[in-house]
């Protein structure tokens, strides 16, 4: 794909709208034809530090960051020296002239007047703008898409704010034509019946599709735009969205819902989702259903609050005292989030256990298009069952599952009790019952029906590369430029329970090489300890940034010696 | 004792201890329900941990038994997703002011439209005998061997301090008292607290029933309800403590199942509400 | 502004945004602790996440930079393990009232020697603008898309309902005011709250400093700051707000470290002692 | 050893003072020279309900349950039912006429008339004491003891309460000689010389061995009486008890107590360290020492609060979000308890981590005797520097760990941080350091030194028993029951890091049986993740109750066919 794709990096510190520019160029893209995928880096900061966004444009599919830069758009010199092992003698760099040449780069610099345009137009706001009309030109967009989008943005603020912006947009193109960059990439004209969005607009449009009428989390990065997502949709979609006091509230009140028929969900990050613990333990007792959006960044502790890890997959299998069962999915494109997440509601709701959608920063940050789906394949099923009088909430079954009742429907009384109880829901300390229910939830998920890993590559490889969730893209990409006929990529969106193929999947393998973004390779360990398989090739990456395509090519060519 | 629709006819073997002033507080909350006439498929009681929160097992209602300190949580999240339903949390002092502490400070903040009912008998009873937050000082537990030293926890206080329409103390030695402040506060729109003075006769034997009788005394009519500043001052009489209902605020404030747009034009329960496939394809436009 | 030996000489690279009012309430706290001639040795800053919860990193002492909420509870237990050191517990009103809100009620019964500093901006800055307890009915929000309908949490009533023996209030725009309440609040010898108003320029545009200067006014001598009850009329004053000593105990209320048995008779930091063999033999006899 | 041990059961209500019995008899047996150990079952009730209690006596050291019932004494009829499975014809009851044939059992049924004895008493409150005597009749022991005990017990009640409490007694040893019982274990001087305790007491002894300062907990069973333990010993050795208000604080505090370099530790079980685990991610990052004492009870949830399962091992494993290293033991004999607790307290200060104590409910209610201690072989070495001007709290060393300040001690500042953070302990965002960081805590217990594994039996075992806590003494005795010369016991007090010889240990083998208090054999998966070797055989027991030493020897029997 690299070579058919082109990257531009925008760099600036936080409040000097790189957002703004972002959110035009993408419908700018997409709307012209092109493929593209954004990803994001930034401080743990409001104002000031220096952030990146890489937008890369593509004829294809592209869904991975990559090192490499074409053209990089600086707002302010600081920025350069981090971005200096990116850079070079092809990379394009354009902004103002004593920004670019603020340390030596070796690279084609291209300097802009950005200062005296806008002084032509009386304010700096503007060259945001300005920067987007030289992308558009550059990329040979439809201006028009970017005139009515610039109209509709401010058009509340005044005919003189309209029209300043569309002049300074106008600088831009003007600008671009004098740059003569020679840019070509392929558009096609798919993407623009696509949809853009981004990772955590897919988690907040899958739990909408999945029926999810409850929310009640608290913030904390990179968790928290999938609540105000669903925020923005509480008066449309009938969603109770409740920001609670802490985390320990939210997973109770998320259960509270369950138990009323409701399809509750939290949203949460690893410090977060450490203190609702003990309430993923209650769902599991309880037999309530749950889904837990599990936003992943490095840690311990605070950690790296707006950078990415693969670090909490230990604790989501974990996580809870005792035994029970869970399911974990993990999304690795945008399609994925919402199929994964609608799913998880449909298997909370049939097997009655926490259900985790696990991503990262990487992944709810990176924006992109996705094709639009027809709800009517991602059906709900309410799994409440109306109750006689002598209802009881915890029948032995044979699956393990037993009807689920919400009080106010039917004759019956919906006992659930965190204590060991009888069928009733009632305490009991009879041993022969303790058992009888143990081992009733631990059959729940016997007939539960695996997502299957999806290999990519030769079905006849040599070595299979494992990877799982926000890799995906990389592994995909990296893989495609290393172009090895022996070599497949075994691609887990479902990581536990780990999928029944897995061991033929593996036993295919001559060589095992395993990629995770954190330190211990925590799905190895799940495999080894599910399979006995050890896998010591791996490629572990744990300085709270997301792989690239190259170095992750440069790393698997290693291990593929 | 009336028999009553929320009468348990199962299995009868109750955890608590004789003499506990948990049994006449269950007959008592049965019969205010009877005499409330609730239809007991409609109620649900929500607990947490303790001897307190065992109360919903012998009751013939819906319950979640769930965590220690977390009843009020789940108690409030039912009633936003299925505003017909009358909800009480119950709990201990330990339960509902101390693991629970921070669910107490802020569901008031919400004003749910429940009921709360805190066993208070100053002290924690399943675990044999520490001090409670509510514990007065002194108090020798084999935790606290040389005897409690912190200020003791005031939550009608704070509960006014917070805003909360409607805060009441009963002491189940008054029967009376307590159905009447039990239906006041079960028929009350908005969030109502009832810390109910509740002896623990196993490790609690300064605060016994003839301490209780002795420190306390109810409220009459000089006192006005509906007149804050009034009612923060009874509460923070502790010699003898106040009894009945010290504040009800006297307009209405609106609960937060009223105030969220999800209910605006439906009240159905979340459950029952089908989302159109025309809603879900706008998501993808 | 004047150096001071609470100047922190490393990378100053702030994470704050130009204009916050984090940056003069830094100022602020280090000449109180010049003026006070604290030695930055014996100073701990202990405090949790958030804008507010990173002031430590710009101090030059030493610092407890925890979990979100948990500031209070590793102060107070810094403070009951080496009672000779002069430990602040700091952060944002998020931290402090909500995530931290349990540890808020208990600590104040606990009535540790530390003062207890919380940056009130009414809104979550460093997760970019979510309410906070603090935040005003009708503040919109990415999450309160529709305007804060919860009732907010008032710090001062409820601390002055838990028996807080100091409380008080202030506003970073008034340099003077802060800066005596913080030497006060720090010289007392108990638990100290300082609620302190203190803009977020980035996220909240409704309460900005031009806000808090119309909508708060500073006691006078007419209050009476050791009355709890004219206090707590105060706390309930919302217009304007009261700035100032709101409640300070006439009479010493025991701090937890004096009533501790470990200090009885050994006033030494715990680490530095040494358990004799005959006591430990003394164990197994 | 059963053959030369006898087992006493005690049957009743909670409330009816078997605890009283339980005192003096083990104290009666101690002092007598008789080998003892007592493990009890009790019902979450303070009043009521049925609980019995086991007291083995032996001629030697003992350490388990037996099912089988030597001499059951029935306080009421009512629990005889569920003892039905441990009564046989050889089984001897005593108890009020009533009790004992409350329903048909085919054992020697012994009638007595407590009933009847208490009316010439006046007062029904001086049968335990009946029973004292009798049982110390039925034993031999020198009743000197039990008198000089009863009127230091009593004294302060006045002289006639210590008179009819001497008379209960001595009705009992007069009862005791009607029964004829031929009780006849063989005593040995050296209990004499031990020292009575249970599982919280060597817990608490370890503890304050280990240097603990400082402990801030909140109460659960049945972590609550190793605060209690604490609690009595405040004053005399100069330790700050904390209440906590919740399990968060617990943590937090403790985190605040090493700081200043005070040695503290929290005691909680399953339901209240999951709420710990944020403040575990907590220790990791900041490098900070702790020691928690997890009293496992059955889950998920309140699950049965007095009952015994060790199903919290995962949860202890992965405790936390992202990666740091930590440390477990788990005692199986109460001077394990001591030295490890001890152990774990310098471990902490030694490699900067936390460390658990993994008990369980069985372990701690359960008493007996131990050697007494030589506390100078327990030394205490607190890692605390004195801080220069330029002191880095996370200086990167070699072995991963930095010196250790505190605040007050030298002119250094003390800065820690949950952020990923610099040596100084500032914050920061640069990957390599945060590379760095990683790796230094990651490495730290390069230079930790293992506790090897136990191995008892044949050293050139064929069959290999693979257990850890508390089922020591159950494994140990139920194999030499079994008496197979080729089969060996490996017994892990230290579970994690699982010790490097683990790996040799379980070669040597050919076939590997795993014995585990938990329905998944989470230790087990441990081996299997970590050693890739598959454990098929697992006998585990999850009912709530703990192994008894038969039932566990057929089953062993079963699984070494
Ligand atoms: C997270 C957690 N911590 C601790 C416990 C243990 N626990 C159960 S009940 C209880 C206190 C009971 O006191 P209270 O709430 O006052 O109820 P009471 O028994 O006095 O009615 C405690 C500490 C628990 N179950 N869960
Ligand atoms: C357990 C946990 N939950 C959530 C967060 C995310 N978080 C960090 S700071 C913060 C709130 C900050 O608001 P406030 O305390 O008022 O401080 P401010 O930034 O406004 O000064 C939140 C929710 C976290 N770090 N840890
Ligand atoms: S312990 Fe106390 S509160 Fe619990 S049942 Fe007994 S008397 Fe009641
Ligand atoms: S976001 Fe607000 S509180 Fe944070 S630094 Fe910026 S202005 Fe200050
Ligand atoms: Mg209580
Ligand atoms: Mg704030």
């Amino acid at each position: 794909m690299t070579d058919t794709s082109y990257s531009v990096v925008l760099s600036g510190e936080a409040g000097q709208g790189l957002k703004t520019i972002e959110t035009l160029f993408m419908v700018l893209l997409q709307k012209s034809g092109y493929h593209a995928f954004l990803s994001k880096e930034f401080m743990s900061r409001v104002r000031g530090g220096n952030n990146t966004t890489e937008i890369r444009i593509s004829s294809g599919p592209v869904g991975a960051f990559v090192e490499r830069i074409d053209l990089l758009v600086v707002f302010s010199g600081d920025g350069l020296s981090r971005l200096m092992d990116r850079i070079d003698a092809h990379t394009v760099i354009i902004g103002e002239k004593e920004d670019i040449e603020a340390i030596p780069t070796g690279a084609i610099l291209k300097p802009i007047p950005i200062a005296s345009k806008m002084k032509e137009l009386g304010n700096a706001i503007f060259a945001n703008n300005l920067i987007n009309g030289l992308l558009c030109g550059l990329f040979k967009c439809d201006e028009s898409i970017a005139h009515e989008a610039i109209r509709k943005q401010f058009e509340s603020k005044g005919a003189e704010v309209v029209d300043k912006n569309l002049a300074a947009f106008q600088m831009g193109e003007d600008l671009s034509k004098t740059l003569e960059l020679g840019i070509a990439i392929k558009k096609e004209a798919h993407t623009k019946k696509q949809f853009a969005l981004n990772g955590s607009v897919s988690i907040g449009i899958g739990a909408i599709a999945g029926g999810c009428d409850f929310i009640a989390s608290y913030p904390m990065s990179p968790s928290t735009a999938v609540l105000a997502y669903l925020a923005t949709k509480a008066r449309q979609c009938g969603i109770v969205v409740e920001q609670a006091e802490d985390e320990i509230a939210a997973i109770n009140m998320c259960l509270g819902a369950w138990y009323t028929g409701a399809r509750g969900m939290v949203t949460t990050s690893g410090g977060g989702f450490a203190l609702m613990t003990e309430g993923v333990s209650l769902a599991g007792i309880i037999e309530s259903p749950a889904v837990i959006h599990l936003a992943q960044r490095p840690g311990p502790g605070t950690g790296l609050p707006t950078r990415t890890e693969q670090g909490d997959l230990n604790l989501a299998l974990y996580a809870g005292h005792g035994d029970f069962p869970r399911i974990i999915y993990a999304p690795g494109t945008f399609d994925d989030g919402i199929r994964l997440t609608h799913r998880a509601f449909e298997m909370a709701d049939a097997f009655q256990v926490p259900v985790f959608v696990l991503t990262d920063q990487y992944f709810l940050d990176s924006e992109g298009f996705t094709d639009k789906i027809d709800f009517s394949t991602l059906p709900i099923h309410r799994k409440v069952v109306k109750t006689d009088a002598g209802y009881l909430r915890y029948s032995l079954t044979e699956s393990g599952v037993s009807p689920r009742g919400v009080p106010g429907y039917g004759d019956g009384f919906v006992c659930v009790d965190s204590d060991e109880h009888t069928e009733e829901g009632r305490i009991t300390e009879d041993f022969s019952v303790r058992k009888a229910m143990v081992e009733k939830r631990m059959r729940k998920l016997s007939a539960y029906e695996d997502i299957e890993p999806e290999i990519l590559g030769p079905t006849d490889y040599k070595t299979l590369v494992i990877g799982w969730g926000s890799t995906y893209g990389a592994i995909k990409e990296a893989l495609e430029l290393l172009g090895r006929k022996d070599v497949a990529f075994a691609y887990f969106r479902q990581v536990f329970p780990l999928p029944k193929s897995t061991k033929a999947i593996l036993a295919k393998a001559k060589r095992l090489v395993l990629v995770e973004n954190n330190v211990t390779g925590q799905f190895g360990d799940l495999i080894g300890k599910e399979l006995h398989i050890g896998i010591e090739n791996r490629i572990l990456q744990y300085n709270g940034t997301p792989f690239s395509v190259e170095s992750l090519a440069r790393k698997l060519e290693g291990a593929l010696k | 004792m009336k028999a009553t629709r929320f009468d348990y006819k199962g299995n009868p073997d109750i955890a608590w201890c004789p003499g506990c002033g948990n049994y006449p507080l269950l007959q008592l909350l049965k019969q205010s329900l009877e005499e409330l006439d609730i239809d007991p498929r409609m109620l649900v009681l929500s607990s947490g941990i303790g001897q307190a929160a065992k109360m919903p097992q012998y009751v013939n209602s819906h319950f979640f038994n769930g965590l220690h300190g977390r009843g009020l949580s789940v108690a409030v999240a039912i009633k936003m997703s299925n505003p017909g339903l009358t909800v009480i949390a119950e709990g201990g002092d330990g339960d509902m002011y101390g693991e629970g502490g921070n669910h107490f400070l802020h569901n008031i903040r919400r004003n749910p439209d429940i009921t709360h009912l805190v066993h208070n008998n100053m002290v924690y009873g399943l675990t044999q005998g520490q001090a409670s937050p509510t514990s007065r000082r002194g108090f020798k537990t084999p935790i606290q061997t040389e005897g409690v030293i912190n200020e003791p926890f005031n939550p009608l206080s704070v509960a006014l301090a917070l805003g909360a329409p409607f805060v009441a103390r009963t002491f189940v030695g008054n029967a009376e008292l307590t159905k009447k402040v039990i239906k006041e506060a079960i028929l009350f729109n908005g969030y109502a607290l009832v810390d109910i003075f509740d002896p623990c006769v196993s490790f609690n034997k300064t605060n016994d029933f003839a301490w209780f009788k002795q420190n306390t005394y109810v409220l009459d009519e000089k006192h006005d309800p509906t007149d804050r500043m009034q009612a923060m001052a009874r509460a923070f009489e502790e010699g003898p403590f106040p009894l009945g209902i010290l504040y009800k605020q006297a307009d209405h404030k609106p609960t937060i199942h009223e105030k969220l747009p999800a209910y605006e034009d439906n009240k159905a329960p979340l459950w029952k509400r089908i989302r159109s496939q025309q809603v879900l394809s706008s998501l993808m436009k």
